[in-house]
């Protein structure tokens, strides 16, 4: 009790501010703020409960055994004080007063003595908000505690740069490649002029065989273009295929001499030149 | 090649914690070692660090090497930039979340007493502490806030599990308790905590609690 | 604190090598150990770590930890990256290239309808899907291009004729119109063929061969 009488004591020399025309001096000891800094002394709670906690912890009282009037007293005192130097207010810090001066007007009133339970006790409710706000608090403080990244505990860096990393190539599937085809196709037929001939792919796959056979040769005898073993069917693609890359000019079929063996050879550059 | 070797390069070279299923992937799907085998390296190599400056720790996304916290006062002069404060305000927030999650953002301001500023939640969002893992069915469906696995790595943890543990909150029935036999019983269990946890403020008051009621009550 | 342990939690915690001046001037001024006991402190740590999977090597601008030569191929497999996806163009390119070969590059613009980039017939002649068959003799004698035996292979099919024929695409895509559903299907019964089949390409050409006569002579 005499810490919170000491909260309203005058005659102090250093005088802080004037609440309801009582002098106030007591500066929360264990707090360190300047009084320049008022602000400060705001920022240092961390809302109402924060602050009911210091005034309850400050005395050593009990959280379950909270003397209403006295707490509430002091309380009040210090929104008074808060606000008689113009700091700005959190609405919560006012919800609460009301709250407590609530809870201070019912204990006033006449108890039921036998009936009595948690619920009807009106301090019921604020303490356990205490209780919780307490229990998360000392946790915050634990858990800032801890040993953590950056502050305790350092990540480690070992060089791995010059080790080759294998880079691995997109898969495609088959029906990817087919979908992409349609598509183009679709876009070909839209831009009717551009017909696409359906040549059999086997002929298409021939004539790229025939023009890398060309390249490292001079000129072929046309019939070795056809091989026996590939049966007539093989004979009608090789044909097809020397049919189609003499259309796109691709090769020249050449005849030196009549009933002379048929050559095919690559066009040349100077063939075309007129 | 030995298996653990190749594990402690692995986890040297990685930039982050690993599980040892992570450990396991990084074989060839035909070659890849037992788990309980490379659980086994990984504890081999636990050992073999156990008193170097650097350790080699377990935390929820796996395991880790890192720099010990006594010598981190010199590893600390080696960066310019100070490691990150968080306000009261956000470690409370925190603590509300990794303890009773899931939690909407009104639970934790009914917890704290005071509005939750936005950017406390978005920068425990941005850090990856906290993720949204559902959505109350409620009117305005507020999300529901958890922790993550990064938020354990962080403070070095394993599980949840491994946070200190909350204190007890005192029994509320006391305030109305009329036996007070019973109400001495439950002191003594109160009054052996402080034994196990010297510095343990909260239960030595628990106890004050019970006896400072006959003045409140009667 | 042994001087030793300091070095090494420095050595590992650095994110570059460090000089043995740079280690001295880790400390406050008036307590920096000599060069000398930083020196044979580190020598002390390069034996320490002979034979782990990683060693302290000195390299042009100091010492620093690094994950050792044998260990190296495993650990590149931690650093290894999800493939990348090919693009639409380059698919398109490829299939023009396998159904309309031998083709210039300037065939497949007019297909397509707009420009190849180059880098898309680079990218495909690295993987040697794609090769330069012959060159047209037309000015500029652009390069013909034709699939490789390596396409073949990737693609699973002895021939190219495994390929679904445009003929039966057309039809395909015909039959799909009304219903987007229906293409997915058969597009998926399409891929199976060559797989199931790898060999059997004469009843599949047999088909090819008809039409493709019909519209060669037609």
């Amino acid at each position: 009790m005499e810490q919170a009488d000491s909260l309203s004591s005058s005659g102090h020399s250093d005088l802080l501010a004037s609440v309801g025309g009582a002098p106030f001096v007591d500066w929360p000891e264990d707090l360190y703020i300047p009084p320049d800094a008022l602000q400060v002394f705001l920022d240092a709670f961390e809302g109402p409960l924060d602050l009911l906690l210091y005034l309850i912890r400050r005395q050593n009282l009990d959280i379950l055994n909270i003397p209403i009037a006295q707490i509430t007293r002091q309380y009040i005192t210090y929104i008074d004080m808060m606000s008689n130097l113009q700091l700005e207010l959190a609405a919560e810090y006012l919800v609460m007063a009301a709250v407590l001066a609530e809870i201070k007007s019912r204990m006033l009133l006449p108890r039921q003595s036998e009936e009595d339970n948690e619920e009807d006790d009106p301090r019921a409710f604020l303490i356990r908000k205490l209780q919780e706000y307490e229990c998360i608090k000392k946790a915050s403080e634990e858990i800032d505690q801890l040993p953590r990244m950056e502050r305790d505990l350092f990540e480690i860096d070992v060089d791995a740069s010059q080790i080759a990393v294998n880079k691995p190539l997109p898969d495609v599937s088959l029906k990817e490649m087919l979908l992409a085809f349609q598509d183009v196709l679709k876009r070909a037929e839209q831009l009717s002029h551009h017909q696409i001939v359906k040549e059999p792919l086997s002929v298409r796959e021939r004539m790229t065989s025939i023009l890398d056979s060309l390249k490292d040769m001079k000129s072929l005898v046309f019939t070795q273009l056809f091989g026996r073993f590939e049966g007539r069917h093989g004979v009608v693609v090789s044909f097809l295929a020397i049919l189609e890359l003499s259309k796109e000019g691709l090769i020249d079929i050449i005849q030196p001499e009549p009933f002379d063996a048929v050559h095919i050879k690559l066009r040349s550059a100077v063939s075309i030149q007129p | 090649m030995e298996l653990k070797r190749i594990i402690e390069a692995l986890l040297f070279a990685s930039n982050k914690a690993m599980s040892v299923k992570q450990l396991q992937q990084i074989f060839p799907e035909l070659e890849q070692p037992e788990a309980d085998d490379i659980q086994s390296a990984v504890e081999q190599l636990i050992d073999d660090y156990a008193h170097r400056a650097i350790e080699l720790k377990k935390v929820a996304s796996g395991y880790r090497f890192q720099v010990k916290a006594d010598v981190s006062p010199w590893v600390g002069r080696l960066f310019e930039e100070k490691p990150p404060k968080y306000s009261r305000a956000l470690l409370e927030t925190l603590a509300i979340i990794a303890y009773r999650q899931p939690v909407t953002r009104g639970d934790i301001e009914d917890i704290r007493g005071v509005a939750v500023s936005s950017n406390i939640i978005k920068t425990l969002l941005e850090r990856e502490w906290v993720r949204v893992v559902a959505h109350k069915e409620i009117p305005g469906r507020p999300a529901l806030f958890g922790t993550t696995k990064q938020f354990l790595d962080y403070f070095n943890l394993a599980a949840l599990s491994e946070l200190p543990t909350l204190q007890e909150m005192a029994d509320l029935s006391a305030l109305a308790e009329p036996d007070q036999h019973v109400l001495q019983v439950n002191s003594e269990q109160q009054e052996t905590n402080p034994q196990q946890n010297p510095n343990n403020e909260e239960s030595t008051e628990a106890v004050e609690t019970k006896t400072g009621l006959e003045s409140a009550v009667g």
